[in-house]
This record gives structure tokens, C-alpha cells and sequence, in this order.
């Protein structure tokens, strides 16, 4: 099992033509990803070729819109590789059309965002992102940007703020041997579609995760609230990470939601949080590999 | 992006909201001449992007066109936390009946531009909400209806218990949302918010955050940066497509991602170094950035020692390699490199290291605590 | 029993000072309603006089903004009779914080209730109007216009899509000796907030209800979907009436709903859904008398 | 409030829509120096608040300057559906390479602005509508959020395979939904939209319906109304806060509220009559308003009786028999008045009547027999 995507989902690329959107197509559909079809205005009937993880050509249908695409070919999923101001109107766009809507791309006006996150909402649609790598499923499929092969099919549920640390922890996991039921990035942003609580909820309820490994950042109180969730609603052991220890107030470290504001947001206490709802602290990456396997072996 | 006091008035302004006429001046001369033209005592106030430029000395009463002069050659030149003021804004003393605050921010937990508004106005609104938050009134806009009469009304009447004043603050209310919006800001405040002996309602001081996620798609709003007030170096990585904070330490950091930069740093300090900045190269692996990148890190006389820590995933880690190369030949580095790669393309950025004399490891923390020693004046890796 | 409003009925007046306001409040409070506030910018702090069914005096406290007035005496319906150019901020405001408005302006902008519209649904409360006359549960409270003298405590729930002609079956009703539980004045625009479906679910659901008398207008298809309501979910008996069966097409007949459009929104589609849907049809507003009077006997 | 073709092409035009320059003219020789201006064929089509000119001869297809004063003299004067034509449009005849529908109006059902949009332009669209509703797309917009670029995509793409063709039709979409929000409309609509040889999406023909509600509130709007083109009397009963619509009955009606109106007409209708019109005096009492409708009515010369059915609840029945007394003292009737009064302060008109030689009747159903009766040629009641 895993969590929000698997063998079931069927995936529609919007920007399928585009620079990012063309190089990852290919490698989901290398992954075993099932893309069945792709969006660019314009390029409706044209295809796009990629590999199968057999060696095998695919051609993935193109449609001017979404609402096409998913009429044509039963897209029950979408993600978005498109410039930063055409993102809020493609998460509109898929969101009116599909439960699931993955949003990669990142510089997402935070103004279009207070637009978006009802919308959502409102369509009961689930968003992942802006400004994110995406989540995979080992072994079922990858929808967004995080490389297939630093992960491995286990036990451990990853979620993370950000993207190449979750790729060097996963990474880590996986070659100490422990594998993942699914890892999201939900993204840098101050304002997001789906947090870590629902990320949370969601291994809670999914029978193979074991354990979770959540990383957080500085900035913002999602980790507060997380970690207060982990302390009343969950029953798996969770181990947590926050980068920015070392980052100064008032700084904007690369995402837009890292920043220290006032005496809010700081690691400290968002460490002091983890400890004190039972959630273990990895002070540094490498920590996870051990602290996730005693309570791996606790099992 | 920070906008400065004048700036922020301007657009103020420009949606209707009374804010006294002031001068930007770079000379004390014209400060002088800006006061007598006022024809009263006049606020020299320094222009640069920081906050507590009042209590640093930065902000001045004036009486006369001298006083004016000499206060503006006092602050002109002043380095506010680390800024030069190389622009004052000379504008008329206000006669005061009362301070308030109002202010909007992006809300991350509400999801929502939020106003905050007080009637304890005219001092540090963080200290406020520390101190008596009773005095602060929050009320986050739902953007899908934008800010609704009867709301700026009541925020209005929060303010002031006369009708006419209420209602003055609520027109304020619903300018200030507009050029929140319009300029796409994270932050819009108005500190104090005074209301003169004649009873109306006027901006004293202005201040506008935009989002920069805004700025990358609007070349109005681009132009309205003042690169002279930020830290060179920041402005260069920018230029570049870098992400470049100056921190105090001694170990440089090149690293792609924010969270691993981010990450790195705490690894430097969790092996007891300093790092000395934040760098991101992001996703894109441009061997071009990683020359830019040395470029600006080794500028910065305090650093002994320049850690990259790349983990490749859309980023090719042979680019980066590439880039080291070139950037070393053309500029031979004068501190020592440690280099940790891994990733795609792990074997042939290998490769191209050694081929160039040049080692790496696949471990991020021997990495990191090899850079640590040499920086603290060990040998190279 | 009664639907929507009575005797815990407790109303703050939006407008209270002005013409309309002032002139219908004090019929209210002399109705026996409980007034509880009135608001008026700026005239918070003062009250406003009216004389309760006994002849007492009643002080009605008047407040700046609504919220204020709820927090201050625990009012759970708002009535609105300021100027159409502010009747959408004003049903804002009140839904904002009572779950029972009740807009009598008339002249509200079709535009201005798009917005309206979502808004209060969003909400969760119910928006009667606007351009109506309000309602009445003879006995127990009245929150509008409607005169109290002309409606009787009886077994009928009466709505209707008009204020004067509502009077005038009222009246004759009464006069016959037929009492109502509730009389529902829902507004003659194309957008209002409650429509004749939410009403007739409410007089089903209401014990001492026995039957409806439903007046519709030309225009729109309300009457048609009320119709089908009536067929599929009510047990009890409904007699309807439609006014302009000699209006024209394409001509707006003094309400901005009543216009027939092309071939749709005629009376006669209208009454050919009541008669197919089991509605008893009065062919004239005196017809009701008799028609009510068979059903009710029946019972 | 209809806008006549030239006026919601200039407000189309303003909001960036492409529409033909056109000349609105009152004399034919003023339609001849436009089409030579114009130096090619041009198109005279008569501006009048009515929809099928073309059917009725007032849409004219002119090859020279000549011909264009020929038709532009039998147009003017000519009369549609009982208006007069005063002014007619010279624009240069277009042309086509295909006619497009794209229509907006505010649907009660849905409680929103619903665009149609239909690639078989050019005709009726009630007629699609009803022969191939499959060539009509719909689609509601939620004005929270207003029209999304997709969603125009959308819509461009059902008119238009050709991506540019259907991005320059997204455009018109968001130009017209903007137009539509902006002026209070309650319908606009562009009918046909074509596409030049030259490739460019045009409106050749534009309509708007202006919300009644909105002109009340906006000055701006009310200075586009052409009371010219309007029924007199309707203008008049406007002018006075009156809803007065003129039918072909002989039967008068002055009636209080829009639903007891038209239950009167319908009972005149019921009783073997046929009313002349629908009046509302509406809720307020005011004596003034029923003298003037009492003037507005007997202008109609085929009035033969005059029927009064007013329900006094927020009316107050004296003001409306003080109102009879004044205006039949001031111009004595030709025809036979029957009143019927009842509600508030119902025993006090009675009396004013009386005292004035008047009867009154408390029944609806009693006074709009006799008024059908005497209307027939009967005796007064």
C-alpha cells in the first residue's frame, strides 16, 4: 500500500512540451508512472514519446485542455510543470477536473495562492505543492520530479518540506536497507494545499507504514501542529528533522515559508515541539537511519 | 523585496490614501532647502531596508532649515545594521491627536491576508501583541469577496469611537487592501495612522513588502528596487539565479536546494564550524552558476574554507563538476575545496574531478567535517 | 408552530433609523416581535422608541455594526431595510453573524447577488429575499412587512413570489376564517435566497401545517420545480396560483424575476406543472378560499 | 435597459474588444459622406431597442455612397415593432470567413453569469437553441472567482480548432465578461463574432441589456439611456416611479405591488376583459404618484374605464384617495372610474371618497366585473 498515489492512478501531464515537463514525463514513464496524457494548448492531437520501463516506445495523447484530456483518456490525477504565472490558473484548470492535482513548479505568487486554496477546497480536490518535488509510491508510481532510484519499497513514510534533503535522507534510508511506503514533498511555500497532518493522517491509516519520517524547516508553525497531531492521533512512531537551526531572523532561506519572523518559527522551538509530543529528533540527516530503525525493529 | 518609506507612500498615494508630501534627498544641502520650502520643523528619516531605523538614530526632528541640513549630513552616510543611508525623506512634522496601527500580512496558518489594526499605534506592533494583544484586532480578507464595507467598517470603529473618523479609517482600510493587492505584497503597513488637530486621517509612515514571487513576473514592480540598499554580493547571486545569503562564519557553503543548504549549514555548526552563508544553485545543473557561485562565496574575505554539497536528482552532477573545473582554472582558488557529489552522473563528475586533481567524497557528513578542519586551519581534504 | 421565525425569535433591525426602518420596526415591535437591536452606523449608543402590544414603551438599543449588536444582546435574525446600493454589504455583514436574514430592499443589483448568493450559503445561513415583503407567523412574531391584521393563527402556510397579492389571498383567507401557521414572502428577483422548495420543505416538516397555498409569478421556472417537489416529497396538500397569464413577452412586469423569456417562464407551462404535479390551480385569488377550505376538511 | 448596437460596441471597444468603426447618423445624406469616408461597401443598419431589424427591413447591405443615402432615407422614420427609427449605424461592410455566437447572461437557475458560446453565429440563437442545442456550449462562471483563463480557453477552443483563432477568442471572452461585470449588464452579447480573411476575431454586431437596478445606482449608465426610443408614457411613468407597460386592453389599471397588478390584469382578463396596462404605483403612498397615474393612463385613447385595486398595507388607502380626489378635481375623468380600496385606514378613504362623490367598492373580485362591465360599453358602478 502507500498513500495518494499508486498502481491505479493515471496521470495527466499539464506543460508535457515544456522543458521540465518533457524530461520528467519521461522519466515517470521510465518508472512504470502511468501517464496517459499530456496538455498544451495548441498541441491537442499531436503525442509525446517516451519509454516504458520494459524498453517499449509510449505515446502519450496531447489535448489542448484538461477537461479533453480527462474526458478522452480517464486521468484521475495531474501535475503541473508550468511558469510560475500561468501555475494558479493549471491548478484551477486540474483541480475542475481531477482529485488529485500535483503542482511543481516554484516562484507561485503567494496572492494566487489565497485564491487556489479555496478553490481547492471547494471541488474537495486534494493539491500537493506549489513549489515541490512531487511524491512517489516505490515500485507503484512517481508523479513530480523526485529520482526513482534513490528509493526502495518498505515500511517508512516520508514527508518533507523540502526537496534534495528529502532526497539525501531517503537515500540514506534506502541504502542502510529500509525502504518507503510513499514520500511527499509538500512544498517550501507559506501557503500550500496539503500539509504535514494530512500526510500524517493519511500513513496512519495506510496498513504498511510502520514508521514515519517527517522533515520540517524553519518558518511558520506546521511542525507545531503536526507534532501535536503525531501526540494525539497517531499510534506509529514518527522521527522528525528541522533544517535552519543555524539561519538567521528575518533571512528568506531560498523557499518562500523558510523565514524566522519575529521570535516565531524558529527551529528551536519546533524541535522543542517534536520532543515534547514523542516524536524522535534526528539532529542531523544521518540520524534517521538509526532512530527509524530501533523503532522499525520495536514493531 | 522591501520597499522604502517613500516608495511606499507613493503607492499609497496613488490608491487615495492621505500621506503628507515629503522629499527624497541625497545631499544635506537639499535637505535644507526641501525644509524651508515646507516652511516649518520637518522629519529627517533615513531611507534604508531595515526595520528600528528610529531608535539607531536615523530618524531626526528638525525645527529649522539648518537644523534640517546638519541632521541630514549626520544620517547620510549612518550604517543602519549593516546598510549605508544614501537617501533621506524630508517631510513636514505632523501635529498628532492620536497613533494608530494598521497593517496587513499574508497569513500562513489562516491562508489569508490578515489586517492587524490598534489604536497603540506609533510603536513597535511586535511588542504590542507580546505585551497587551488585547489592543490588537486581527481580521483575515477572503480574498474570493475582497474586503467588504461593513468589515473595513468595523475595523474602522475598532479604531476610533467617532463616526466620521471610524469611517475615514475604513476608506483607509479598503485603499491600503487595494495596494496590498494591486502590488502584490506580503506586507502593507501604516505605523502611525494619525489623526491631525483638523480631524482627518493621515499616513505618517508607509511600509510595503513585495512578494518576490510578484516581481519575477512584473517588470513594474522590479523597477521599484533599489539594489544600492542591499548587500552586493546578494544582488550579483540574484543577477545569476543564485540564492545568496552572507552570514559571519568562515566556511563557505555551495550547495542545490535550499532545505539540504539549509541543512548543511546546521552540519557545520553541528561539527563545530560556522558556515559563512546560504547559497542555493537550485534545480538546473548550468555549470555557468557554479563559476558564478566561487565567484561571489570567495569574495567574502572571512572564508577559510568552500564545501559543495551537491546531491544530484534533475541537477547532473558532471555539469557541476564542469563547472568547478572551469571556474578553479580561471580564478585558482585561494582557500581549500571539499567536495561531496552524489547522484546522477556520480561516476563521470568523478571522474572529471580527478582528471583535474581534484577529490571528492559520496558522504555528506565526512564532507562537512573535513571542511570544518580545514577551516579552522587544518590541512586540505 | 410556525417555519423560520417565532416566539424565540430574537431580530436586529439593519437600518433601524431610517424611513422604511423606523416605520416597520415599531409595526414589529407592536406586533409582539422581539426587537432586540437595531444598527446604524454611527448611532451606536443610542436607542430607538417603540410601544409593545401592551402599550409599554420599548427601548430599542441601537449599534454601530451587527456584530456588535449580536455579542451585545443575542439576536439570531437579522432584518435589512437600508438603500439597494448597500443591501449586499448588509446581508454580508448579517450572515456574518446570525443564521436567519431577511432582505426587504428591493432594487438590488442581479450582479450584486451573485455574490450574495454563495456567500451565505457558504455560511450556512438562510437568506429570505431580497425585494420581498418578509414573513409572518401570525401569533408569534413578524419580521418585515406584511400587516399583522390581516393574518390569522391558522393551519395554512402561505409563500408567494409577491407582497401585495400575498396580502390580498391573506386576507380573504382570514377573513374565511382560515388561519396560517406562516406567511413567507421569498421575493420577486431572479436571484433570492430562499426559493419556494426550501419553503414547502419546512411546512411538511412543520406539525401544525395542513396545507399551502403557493403563489407564483411569469418568469423563471420555480413554480415548475416546486411543482415537482410538491409530487415527490410532500404528503400534504398544496393549492398554487400564478400571476400574468395576460403579461406579454419580453416585458418586465415591475419585479426583475417576472418576465417570460422567449417560450419559458409562461403562466400557462407553470400551471400545466401544477395540475400534472397534483397542485390544486386557483384560477383567481378568491379561488383559494374554497380550494384550501376542501382540502383542509379532507384532513 | 437596452443599449443600442453603437453603444455596446463602444463599450465592448473600450474593454479591448476589436468591433468595425461606424458612424451613427441621423439624415441620409450624413450616411453618404460615411460610406465614402469608408471608400468601400458598408452595412446601414437602424439602432433601435428591438431585435430583428434585419427581419424587418432595417439592416441594409450598400455598394456605393449613392445607395447608402437611398437605404439610410427609407430606414430612418421607418418603424419596428411600433419604435421609430432615429438614428442609424454606417460601418464597412466585413468580410467573413466564419460567424461565431458568444452571448452572456446572468441565469436565474444557476445564480450566475452563464456564457453561450456557439460556432453557428450570425442567426437567431434561440433558434440553435431550440433546432441543435449540441452546437451551443455553456458554462456557468462563479464571479468569486471571475472568469479563468482556462475556462475562456475553453470556450475558445469549442469555436475554433486553430489555437490562435481560439486564443484570440479566450481574449474576447475575458474582454466581454469584463465589459459584462463592469457596465452591470444583465445580458451582452456578440452575435456574429467573425473571423476576418486577415485571421482576426471581430465583434461585427454587439447588444447589452444594462441591469435597471444597477442604472439606479450608477449616473454614468443612466446618461447612455435613449428615452428617444422609448414608449412616452413608459418614459414618463419612469420619470415619476412609476412601472408603467402599455398593453391593448380598454380596461385602466392603477394597482399597488407587481403581483397584485398582474393578478388584476389577469382578472380583468378572467371577467371578459382586457386591461390596457400594467401600473404600479408601487409601496409608497404618495397622492402625487397616483395623479400622474391617473395623466399617464388617459393618454390611452382606448382606456374606456379606469379600475383602481389598491391592498393598503404600507400604502396607506387615504393618500391614494386624497391622490383620486386632487387629479380628477384638477382634469375631470371622460371615462368611468371604478375604485376598489381595502387595508390601512380603509374607513378614512372611504370617506374622502364619498364626501367627493365617489364609490368604493372592498372587493377585488366585485370591482373588476363592473369595470369590465362599463369598459364594454355598460353603466358606471
Amino acid at each position: 500500500m502507500s498513500i495518494f498515489i499508486d498502481n491505479t492512478t493515471r496521470l495527466v501531464v499539464q506543460g508535457i512540451t515544456g522543458r521540465d515537463g518533457s524530461f520528467h514525463t519521461r522519466q515517470m514513464v521510465e518508472y512504470g508512472t502511468q501517464v496517459v496524457a499530456g496538455v498544451t494548448p495548441g498541441k491537442g492531437g499531436q503525442t509525446f514519446e517516451a519509454v516504458s520501463p520494459e524498453g517499449k516506445p509510449v505515446a502519450v495523447p496531447i489535448f489542448n485542455t484538461v477537461s479533453e484530456a480527462v474526458k478522452a483518456t480517464g486521468a484521475n490525477t495531474s501535475v503541473i510543470y508550468v511558469p510560475p504565472p500561468y501555475a494558479a490558473d493549471a491548478i484551477f484548470e486540474a483541480a475542475s477536473s481531477v482529485p488529485l492535482v500535483v503542482c511543481i513548479t516554484e516562484g507561485v505568487p503567494v496572492l494566487d495562492m489565497t485564491r487556489v486554496y479555496p478553490f481547492v477546497k471547494e471541488r474537495g480536490a486534494r493539491l500537493i505543492g506549489p513549489n515541490c518535488p512531487g511524491l512517489i509510491s516505490p515500485g507503484r508510481a512517481k508523479v513530480g520530479i523526485i529520482p526513482g532510484r534513490i528509493c526502495a519499497e518498505g515500511p517508512v513514510g516520508v514527508v518533507s518540506r523540502s526537496g534534495t534533503l528529502t532526497y539525501e535522507i531517503v537515500y540514506q534510508l534506502t541504502r542502510a536497507g529500509i525502504g518507503q511506503t510513499s514520500c511527499v514533498g509538500i512544498g517550501g511555500d507559506p501557503i500550500n494545499g496539503t500539509n504535514f497532518i494530512d500526510c500524517l493522517a493519511a500513513f496512519e491509516a495506510d496498513p504498511d507504514t510502520k514508521a514515519v519520517a517527517l522533515m520540517g524547516e524553519i518558518g511558520g508553525t506546521d511542525e507545531q501542529e503536526a507534532a501535536e497531531f503525531v501526540r494525539d492521533h497517531m499510534k506509529k512512531p514518527v522521527v522528525g528533522f528541522i533544517a535552519g537551526q543555524t539561519a538567521p531572523p528575518g533571512r528568506r532561506m531560498g523557499h518562500a515559508g523558510a523565514i524566522i519572523s519575529g521570535s516565531s518559527g524558529t527551529a528551536a522551538e519546533k524541535i522543542e515541539a517534536f520532543e515534547q509530543c514523542g516524536i524522535g529528533v534526528a539532529k542531523r540527516p544521518l540520524d534517521f537511519v538509526e532512530l527509524i530503525r530501533a523503532r522499525l525493529s520495536m514493531n | 523585496m522591501n520597499l522604502h518609506e517613500y516608495q511606499a507612500k507613493d503607492i499609497m498615494r496613488s490608491h487615495g490614501i492621505a500621506t503628507p508630501a515629503g522629499d527624497v534627498v541625497t545631499m544635506p544641502e537639499a535637505a535644507a532647502e526641501s525644509a524651508r520650502k515646507f516652511g516649518g520643523p520637518v522629519m529627517v528619516k533615513a531611507q534604508v531596508h531595515v526595520g528600528g531605523r528610529g531608535k539607531a538614530g536615523g530618524v531626526k526632528f528638525c525645527k529649522t532649515p539648518d537644523e534640517a541640513r546638519e541632521k541630514a549630513a549626520a544620517i547620510l552616510g549612518m550604517t543602519i545594521k549593516g546598510l549605508t543611508v544614501k537617501k533621506v525623506l524630508i517631510a513636514p512634522a505632523a501635529d498628532i491627536a492620536s497613533e494608530a496601527y494598521v497593517g496587513i500580512i499574508v497569513d500562513r496558518e489562516r491562508k489569508k491576508p490578515v489586517f492587524m489594526v490598534s489604536a497603540a499605534g506609533g510603536i513597535d506592533i511586535e511588542e504590542v501583541a507580546a505585551t497587551t494583544p488585547e489592543k490588537i484586532r486581527y481580521h483575515a480578507v477572503d480574498v474570493r469577496y475582497g474586503l467588504m464595507p461593513f468589515e473595513a467598517l468595523e475595523l474602522g470603529f475598532f479604531l476610533y469611537t467617532d463616526a466620521k473618523l471610524a469611517r475615514s479609517a475604513a476608506k483607509v482600510m479598503q485603499q491600503l487592501y487595494a495596494a496590498f493587492m494591486a502590488t502584490g505584497c506580503s506586507l502593507a503597513e501604516i505605523n502611525p495612522l494619525v489623526v491631525t488637530p483638523a480631524g482627518e486621517v493621515v499616513a505618517l509612515d508607509g511600509k510595503m513588502v513585495i512578494d518576490d514571487n510578484e516581481v519575477d513576473r512584473r517588470p513594474d514592480l522590479e523597477a521599484l528596487r533599489d539594489a544600492d540598499n542591499e548587500d552586493p554580493a546578494e544582488v550579483d547571486a540574484r543577477e545569476h539565479n543564485l540564492t545568496f545569503i552572507k552570514l559571519d562564519g568562515n566556511v563557505g557553503c555551495v550547495v542545490n536546494g535550499a532545505g539540504l543548504a539549509m541543512a548543511t549549514m546546521d552540519l557545520v555548526k553541528y561539527y563545530g564550524g560556522e558556515p559563512a552563508n546560504f547559497l542555493d544553485i537550485g534545480g538546473s545543473s548550468n555549470p555557468e552558476k557554479v563559476v558564478n557561485a566561487l565567484r561571489i562565496i570567495t569574495t567574502d574575505k572571512n572564508v577559510k574554507a568552500i564545501l559543495f554539497n551537491i546531491f544530484g536528482g534533475i541537477t547532473r552532477t558532471d555539469d557541476v563538476a564542469n563547472g568547478i573545473v572551469t571556474a578553479i582554472k580561471a580564478n585558482p582558488l585561494t582557500v581549500p575545496l571539499v567536495i561531496r557529489l552524489t547522484g546522477t552522473n556520480e561516476e563521470l563528475a568523478m571522474k572529471i574531478l580527478t582528471e583535474n586533481g581534484l577529490t571528492a567524497s559520496a558522504d555528506m557528513d565526512e564532507a562537512v567535517k573535513a571542511a570544518v578542519k580545514v577551516a579552522a586551519g587544518g590541512v586540505a581534504a
